[in-house]
């Protein structure tokens, strides 16, 4: 059995959610397995949201923002940015797999590279195979 | 160990000479009544001057006390501060949550505190430890932070007093956070084993001078809660975490937790003192201050570290 | 009486586990099972076997459309090695569980927990003995140890220990009295038990507010507390989930946080008072029993140095 | 009285059907009232004062005292949308199903009361047990005295069961309604309750009160009682705390020895004299 990864992406709402409707008006074709979810900023996304989503059972979680400078509130993706990179140095501390949370900039021009990013990010985690680590046990 | 029991007594005739005019209360460490023990204390007037007790088993941190006390009056507050203590204090004024001007730090070389959970029974006589009646050194039963001090000398302070000879064999961190590494499986399991056993009592939570947010998003045992906030409000707080008590959730407490921490900890270790299952969250807390040393270049700068934004590394 | 030469604990664990028990046994910090315990340390365990009867959480409810299932915990299992203050404290969370209406997921379990106590020692914090306890009571557990260097004396205290105790092959029946076996101990604590009227007279004593100056209002000392049994009630997972219940504490602010926003005992020094009102004196008036079997473990992981014994003899004053 | 199935697992609720749903007052604090049909047909009987925890699987339980009497068919609750169980509640509509656990708590001693006077002290949603002992008291008319109602609200919008109480009073039952702030087309009393009830001057004679409501009217009301020449054995009130089990074991409703949700909600004042801790 073929194991379909399933993939959270938190897309900033001017940048990178701009982006993925570019590829699909463009006609890319992109993995499935991933669920967009509109965000007003990268920065907005709460590390608490990232540990919920893989302990809900997501096996993959892509923060995408606009590019250092473009962003609409000024300093959004900078807050995202460091509270990735610390959340990704933690997770791999205490042993969880932390390619699993990918921080990807993608401007609204960028369709193309959003699609690319999405497959390989998907063929990655398939990979990795299933994230059982934080899944919510039901006890 | 005369020099020990004069060097105490010069502490309190000096709070006592601080209490007459410039300083409204005073935070110190009382000794606990039945255990080898220190509490803190608030010292209001001159007379209370001889319960202070400095040793190196005192425990709680003052930094927090003074953040709870601070508003009561507009009076100046004098606090006897370790090394630690005095980094905490130095943070929370760089957080504006304390003035320079209200506080009178007095600083006090520190030796280490002593982990009494290690010894049966304890007994401290003129500056000996000893348990059931055999001598114990000191060095070898310190707490984990205290053993790995990275600077045992107070940072800010209005005055210091030379009570204990510093630590020298302070090892600075060589041993750091390496020795859990190996490869991520060992990682996870020995992390899975620890988390193990946290009640979530919030013990860390509440003993920690950098924890004072109102509401704490992981699980909401303060939710800040008015009469006029609506009902949608109080329905839609995301509720991430609950009581669920799983090694995978508390660890997911724990992160959240020190996240918060990032390029704020003082390495008091209060939090792993608070703990009473002995959990080693410390270690959390070090490689947090490790990334942010080395990844991110910060180092104790004017503004915090989670509101400076211009340094992105790369590659990462 | 009975008395076995050499370990008795490790035949009485065989004789369970062929009796398909499962066997747990005390380390220093909580219940391990006995297959990986290497040995066994005297004195308290710093996790109370509440954790046995009243797990930290429990599921109740399993839900989707409806009620799916409810989970009752039917397995058999023995502790051995429990010491008389938490076999005690077992005796009281059954006052309140078992009495009025019936609680079905306590009583599945406590009918299938055996509780096998020996003789403790007790440290600098424990005070059983203001309570009538010593360290070898047998109140509150089917058999009781006690261990004398190489030989070990049996006491079966319920019908279900003398079964048990029936079955094992090897224990020849003494009259030894009792007093040359016990052992007295001379607590540093004492408590005055009977402090009811004061604690009612001293209820607005501004006491209260520089005793908890110290308190930094964490869980710690209900949660180790052997007879602390509040619990909260939660679900988790709109549409399928789970209503689960979780050990709570008064000390928490949320504790008695009305939706209105108003809260009785929004204070810190309330929240502590309550702690010593409660199993001191409103217990007493409900349940005609103090609360309290001076174990000591809130004085020992209590971060902000509250010590008990010294509150209560303030109290008394 | 309790039901059979929860005797066996008091923490189990059994389903009920929602039938009606009347929108009391709208806008931030809006409540509504919901007649509701049990299910599985078993009787559920009960007395005025006692109440049920509603459970909607996946947000949680709260507790509703019973808003109409036992004479009366099916169950009705309302309830005031304040958080999280509530505003799922709200959500709801005719032909959902939500759990019922209970009836729990102590009931008003109606029993006790025959031949005697009533008088029902209420503000705002306190209407809601005061309602299930005046339409108890109205179906079993003969058995007691004449009956008295004081209630009052901010305002006319917050006014419970206004238009049933406007039939009460053509019907000729001594009703006495009051709103805080003055508005236009409002004919009866302007001001607070504790002033209304003064007002009225009810004698304490034979006479049974029942005050409920927000805690600061429930204080000035009884000295205004008191004042009237009523003793506290003749006044009844329910308290409110934060309920969780509703059966007596978690410990979170305690008021010192009692647990509001089973010695309570209904407590007689003299009861309540003794306590240390002021609600």
């Amino acid at each position: 059995m073929d194991f379909e990864p399933k993939i959270l992406v938190f897309a900033c709402n001017w940048c990178s959610y701009a982006g993925a409707d570019l590829a699909g008006t463009s006609r890319l074709q992109y993995a499935p397995n991933v669920r967009i979810v509109r965000v007003m900023c990268s920065g907005m996304v709460n590390p608490a949201l990232i540990l919920h989503a893989f302990r809900m059972g997501f096996d993959g979680v892509v923060v995408a923002g606009c590019h250092p400078g473009d962003c609409h509130y000024n300093v959004g993706n900078y807050y995202a940015k460091k509270r990735i990179v610390l959340l990704r140095e933690l997770l791999e501390f205490v042993g969880f797999e932390s390619e699993r949370l990918k921080l990807l900039w993608a401007s609204a021009s960028e369709g193309k590279k959003f699609a690319e990013e999405m497959n390989e990010f998907t063929e990655k985690i398939r990979e990795l195979g299933p994230q059982e680590k934080f899944r919510r046990c039901q006890k | 160990m005369k020099k020990e029991e004069s060097k105490i007594s010069k502490i309190k005739d000096r709070v006592a000479k601080l209490l007459e005019k410039d300083v409204s209360v005073f935070i110190a460490y009382e000794r606990m009544p039945f255990e080898l023990k220190d509490r803190l204390t608030i010292i209001s007037s001159p007379k209370e001057v001889d319960k202070i007790s400095v040793s190196p088993f005192m425990v709680g941190s003052p930094a927090r006390m003074l953040l709870e006390i601070g508003g009561i009056d507009d009076g100046k507050i004098g606090i006897i501060a370790r090394a630690c203590d005095t980094r905490a204090i130095k943070q929370l004024i760089k957080e504006g949550k304390i003035k320079r001007e209200r506080v009178y730090i007095m600083g006090i070389t520190c030796g280490g505190m002593v982990n009494t959970r290690k010894l049966r029974s304890p007994r401290f006589e003129n500056g000996r430890l000893y348990d059931h009646d055999r001598e114990v050194h000191m060095k070898d039963v310190l707490y984990d932070t205290c053993s790995r001090c990275e600077d045992p000398l107070p940072v800010l302070y209005d005055e210091v007093f030379d009570v204990f000879d510093v630590f020298e064999g302070v090892s600075k961190a060589d041993e750091s956070t390496e020795e859990i590494e190996g490869d991520r499986e060992k990682r996870w399991s020995y992390w899975m084993g620890e988390m193990e056993k946290c009640i979530r009592c919030y013990a860390c939570r509440s003993a920690c001078p950098m924890c004072y947010c109102t509401e704490c998003l992981v699980d909401p045992i303060n939710l800040a809660v008015s009469p006029f906030t609506s009902a949608e409000e109080k329905a839609s707080y995301p509720r991430f975490l609950g009581k669920t008590i799983s090694a995978e959730d508390n660890l997911f407490y724990h992160i959240i937790r020190v996240l918060h921490h990032a390029g704020r900890c003082a390495d008091c270790g209060e939090c792993e003192r608070a703990c009473p299952m002995d959990i080693p969250i410390r270690e959390l807390e070090r490689k947090m201050r490790e990334v942010v040393r080395d990844v991110f270049g910060y180092d104790d700068d004017e503004i915090p570290f989670l509101a400076k934004l211009d340094m992105i590394p790369e590659g990462r | 009486m009975f008395v076995y030469e050499g370990e008795f604990i490790k035949t009485l664990a065989e004789k369970l586990i062929s009796e398909d028990y499962r066997v747990y046994v005390p380390d220093s910090r909580s219940f391990i099972e006995y297959e990986k315990a290497k040995d066994i340390p005297k004195g308290k365990t710093r996790k109370s076997i509440k954790e046995f009867l009243l797990p930290q959480n429990e599921v109740l409810i399993r839900y989707g459309k409806w009620i799916e299932e409810v989970p009752l915990d039917r397995e058999k299992r023995a502790l051995i090695g429990v010491n008389p203050c938490d076999a005690k404290a077992v005796t009281l969370l059954d006052k309140i569980y078992l009495e009025g209406l019936m609680d079905p997921y306590y009583q599945t379990r406590r009918e299938n927990t055996l509780i096998v106590s020996r003789n403790c020692e007790p440290n600098n914090y424990c005070f059983c003995e203001s309570f009538g306890l010593t360290p070898f009571s047998t109140e509150g557990s089917d058999i009781f140890l006690i261990e004398k260097g190489e030989r070990t004396y049996i006491i079966p205290v319920t019908s279900r220990g003398e079964k048990i105790l029936s079955s094992i092959d090897g224990l020849m029946n003494t009259d030894v009295d009792e007093s040359s076996i016990i052992v007295q101990h001379n607590f540093s604590r004492k408590v005055n038990p009977d402090i009811q009227d004061e604690l009612r007279k001293k209820f607005d004593d501004e006491m209260w507010k520089r005793i908890s100056l110290n308190c930094i209002s964490c869980g710690t000392c209900t949660f180790l507390c052997p007879t602390c049994f509040c619990f909260d009630m939660l679900d988790e997972g709109e549409k399928e989930g789970f209503r689960y219940r979780a050990w709570d504490s008064c000390q928490f602010p949320l504790y008695t946080l009305e939706s209105s926003s108003h809260n009785p005992r929004r204070e810190k020094w309330q929240r502590l008072r309550n702690r010593f009102y409660d199993k001191f004196l409103y217990t007493v008036e409900s349940k005609g029993e103090i609360f309290c079997v001076g174990c000591g473990r809130c004085i020992e992981f209590c971060p902000g140095g509250i010590d008990i014994t010294e509150i209560l003899a303030e109290v008394e004053k | 009285m309790i039901s059979a199935q929860s005797i066996q697992n008091p923490y189990l609720p059994f389903k009920a059907e929602i039938i009606d749903i009347k929108q009391e007052v709208k806008g931030a604090r809006a409540i509504k009232t919901f007649k509701v049909k049990v299910v599985d047909g078993e009787r559920f009987d009960y007395q005025p004062g006692q109440g049920c925890l509603v459970s909607v699987f996946g947000r949680g339980e709260s507790w509703f005292t019973i808003a109409n009497s036992p004479t009366r068919p099916d169950l009705e609750f309302s309830v005031l949308k304040t958080g999280k169980v509530t505003t799922k509640l709200h959500e709801l509509n005719v032909g959902d199903v939500v759990g019922l656990r209970g009836p729990h708590g102590r009931p008003f001693p109606v029993d006790d009361w025959r031949g005697m006077n009533i008088l029902t002290v209420g503000g705002g949603i306190g209407q809601t047990p005061l309602r299930s002992v005046y339409q108890y008291i109205i179906d079993n008319y003969n058995d007691y005295g004449d009956l008295t109602i004081v209630y009052g609200a901010r305002t006319s919008r917050d006014l419970v069961y206004k238009d049933e109480l406007i039939d009460l009073i053509n019907q000729g039952y001594s009703v006495h309604l009051s709103i805080d702030i003055p508005e236009e087309s409002w004919e009866y009393f302007v001001g607070y309750v504790p002033d209304n009830l003064r007002r009225l001057k009810p004698n304490p004679e034979n006479t049974v009160a029942i005050i409920c409501g927000p805690p600061i009217m429930i204080s000035i009301s009884l000295k205004v009682l008191k004042d009237l020449g009523f003793k506290e054995e003749q006044v009844y009130t329910t308290l409110e705390r934060r309920m969780k089990c509703g059966i007596g074991k978690c410990g979170r409703c305690r008021i010192e020895s009692k647990y509001v949700c089973r010695d309570g909600p209904v407590f007689r004042y003299d009861e309540l004299s003794g306590l240390l801790e002021k609600t």
